[in-house]
């Protein structure tokens, strides 16, 4: 893994793009998630109204 | 005005202090293990001067931490905050705490550099002008950090854990600055080479200083 | 109360530059041997490693002693508190950061040159690194 | 301009392009054309890295001056909304923060030989971790909105008053490794003094540009979800 990419070290800028990409990504799923509970604590309470 | 009731505060401060002799007697012990251990963890093998000078600073570090969260928990604790909010004005409360850390942390540090020269044997400072002053002006840079920190703290509910979290990137730069200017004073440099370091120091000092005062009132009052 | 923010923000930009300032003048300079022996001031002596004479690794003081001649061809040993830099061997030139002491220059960091492949990239060696 | 879905599917564009462009720019000795990149002996092309992970870095540095002002006004107005825009702009300067000492991490891998140098740049990341680590222990144990939003607004204060004392610091303790540090004559200095041909300098900004206002996006996202907690 470590010599292919010291050799191909147009990967490593790749690895790095990707980090970003899912760190954002997983940042994403977070905010979604915390949303998703909004919404279900929403509709609980528009359906006991 | 302020300057009588921040005398009050001081002088308050100091009795109590005396009376129940509750941070020097646990200081003092505190500085005297870590010594202890850092002396038999050296044992005879050679270190480097500029690891030394690093320990000493660990020291004075966590032996800070543990004395001067003190000073305004002791004051939620007793109850006493709420008399203090009522009589004097925020600033000078402040000025009464900084003085009192002040004197308490210099005459603190000043009792382990002599201890760590004494027990120390390697470690030999070859320019004391620049070895002391940097002992003077790096407890003034602590105490000033930590006072506005335990001012902070007081309020929290995981007070002694969250103290050294909060302290160690807020005076990191004084720590490494004061490592550095004592490592100049093991290689015995002329003083003037550590003019810049100095300045650093005072800079740090004083700009901690200015941003407590402003920001004081606000974490004073409830 | 706003006169004390005004007044306390002032003093926080002016200490801020004045501690700025001192970052300025922090730059070690460079010199020879003559003139480190000279001012005793930590400074950077730039000159080529002597192969011919001894060097040598003290494992116990982790200490990496060899000798050097600076521009004016002035030889001078140097003891570097470290290990001994990877690429020391390869280095058209060596840097060393230190200050003369009793006889020797007691170097604290070493930077060597080298040639070709990381052309006039420098490395620093740094103690902490190894 | 990012609420609007044109300025979103703009921003969208604009960083795919800049994603392409910093990956397929080729790399020669002697560029000619307005889309080659110079080689640059010893970075190769690692060099690239800047234009994703500088950007990365940036951000951290914006989320965490705006999570001070937002502070600042706190305390000037005692209005709850700014603490919200505080804490908000200081989480996302934290995943920003990790991202940026990711990507660093594995280039200095490959660059210096190992994943972490404590060069002055790998420390000051660290401590900007270290403060929101603090910021965020500080905030978990103060009950009380109002008191909770004061001191940590002061704690963020203090330590970006004290922050600007690394950079004078730093470089007397240690000389660095990053590009254009000091020790470092012969190497470029991308960063500290923008010394790059023009066409790459045009994808740096353009790339340092769509990550902020990515983050200005996510801000938004998430400003909206807390003031909606807040009414729950």
């Amino acid at each position: 893994m470590y010599d292919f990419l010291a050799s191909n070290q147009l990967y490593i800028v790749m690895c790095i793009v990707l980090i970003n990409w899912f760190g954002l990504l997983a940042y994403l799923f977070r905010i979604d998630g915390r949303l998703r509970k909004l919404e279900q604590s929403t509709y609980a309470k528009d359906e006991k109204a | 005005m302020m300057m009588r009731s921040a005398y009050e505060v001081f002088r308050k401060d100091v009795h109590s202090e005396f009376r129940t002799r509750y941070a020097m007697n646990a200081l003092i012990m505190f500085v005297i293990v870590a010594l202890s251990i850092i002396l038999f963890s050296i044992g005879d093998e050679s270190v480097t001067p500029g690891v030394l000078s690093g320990i000493l600073w660990v020291i004075i570090f966590f032996s800070g931490m543990s004395g001067l969260s003190r000073s305004f928990v002791s004051e939620e604790e007793r109850g006493t905050v709420l008399t203090l909010q009522l009589l004097t004005e925020p600033s000078a409360v402040y000025a009464g705490k900084l003085l009192f850390n002040l004197i308490l942390t210099v005459s603190l540090n000043l009792f382990i550099a002599v201890m760590y020269v004494l027990l120390v044997q390697q470690f030999v400072v070859q320019s004391p002008a620049i070895f002391w002053v940097t002992i003077l002006l790096g407890s003034a840079g602590i105490a000033a950090a930590a006072t506005i920190l335990a001012a902070i703290i007081a309020k929290a509910n995981t007070k002694g854990t969250l103290y050294p979290v909060l302290a160690f990137p807020i005076m990191l730069p004084l720590l490494l600055t004061v490592m550095n200017a004592t490592r100049l004073a093991t290689e015995g440099a002329p003083f003037s080479e550590a003019a810049g370091e100095f300045q650093v120091l005072v800079a740090y000092t004083v700009v901690v200083i200015a941003v407590s005062v402003i920001l004081f009132d606000f974490v004073w009052k409830d | 109360m706003n006169i004390k923010v005004i007044v306390g923000a002032v003093v926080i930009v002016v200490f801020l530059i004045f501690g700025a300032v001192s970052f300025m003048g922090s730059n070690v300079e460079y010199a020879d041997f003559g003139k480190a022996e000279q001012f005793g001031k930590k400074v950077q002596v730039k000159g080529v490693w002597v192969k011919e004479k001894e060097s040598r690794f003290d494992q116990k003081k982790t200490q990496f002693i060899f000798f050097m001649k600076d521009d004016n061809a002035r030889e001078e040993k140097v003891i570097f508190d470290g290990a001994k830099p990877n690429n020391f061997e390869m280095a058209t030139s060596v840097v060393a950061k230190g200050r003369y002491k009793d006889g020797a220059f007691h170097a604290t960091e070493i930077l060597t040159k080298c040639p070709s492949k990381y052309n006039g990239d420098s490395t620093a060696v740094k103690k902490s690194m190894q | 301009m990012i609420r609007s879905t044109t300025g979103k599917a703009l921003l969208s564009i604009w960083l795919t392009l800049v994603i392409v462009a910093g990956l397929a720019m080729p790399m020669v000795p002697v560029p000619r054309t307005w889309y080659e990149l110079p080689w640059i002996p010893g970075l190769e092309q690692k060099a690239r890295i800047i234009l994703f992970h500088v950007p990365m870095a940036w951000v951290t540095l914006v989320a965490f001056i705006s999570a001070m002002v937002y502070g600042i006004q706190f305390l000037k107005t005692k209005n709850l909304d700014y603490d919200l825009k505080s804490v908000n702009a200081a989480g996302l300067g934290t995943v920003f923060c990790i991202l940026a000492t990711v990507t660093g991490s594995i280039w200095a891998k490959f660059n210096w030989g190992s994943f972490w140098n404590w060069d002055p740049r790998e420390t000051s990341i660290f401590i900007l971790l270290l403060i929101y680590g603090a910021y965020f222990a500080l905030r978990s144990s103060i009950e009380g909105a109002e008191k909770r939003a004061a001191l940590s607004a002061a704690y963020s204060i203090i330590a970006g008053v004290t922050a600007p004392f690394f950079i004078f610091v730093m470089p007397r303790i240690m000389s660095g490794l990053h590009p254009g540090a000091k020790g470092d004559e012969g190497g470029a200095a991308p960063v500290a003094q923008l010394h790059m041909p023009p066409n790459m300098l045009v994808v740096f900004f353009a790339s340092l540009l769509g990550f902020t206002m990515l983050y200005v996006w996510l801000f938004s996202v998430r400003m909206r979800i807390s003031k909606l907690e807040e009414h729950h």
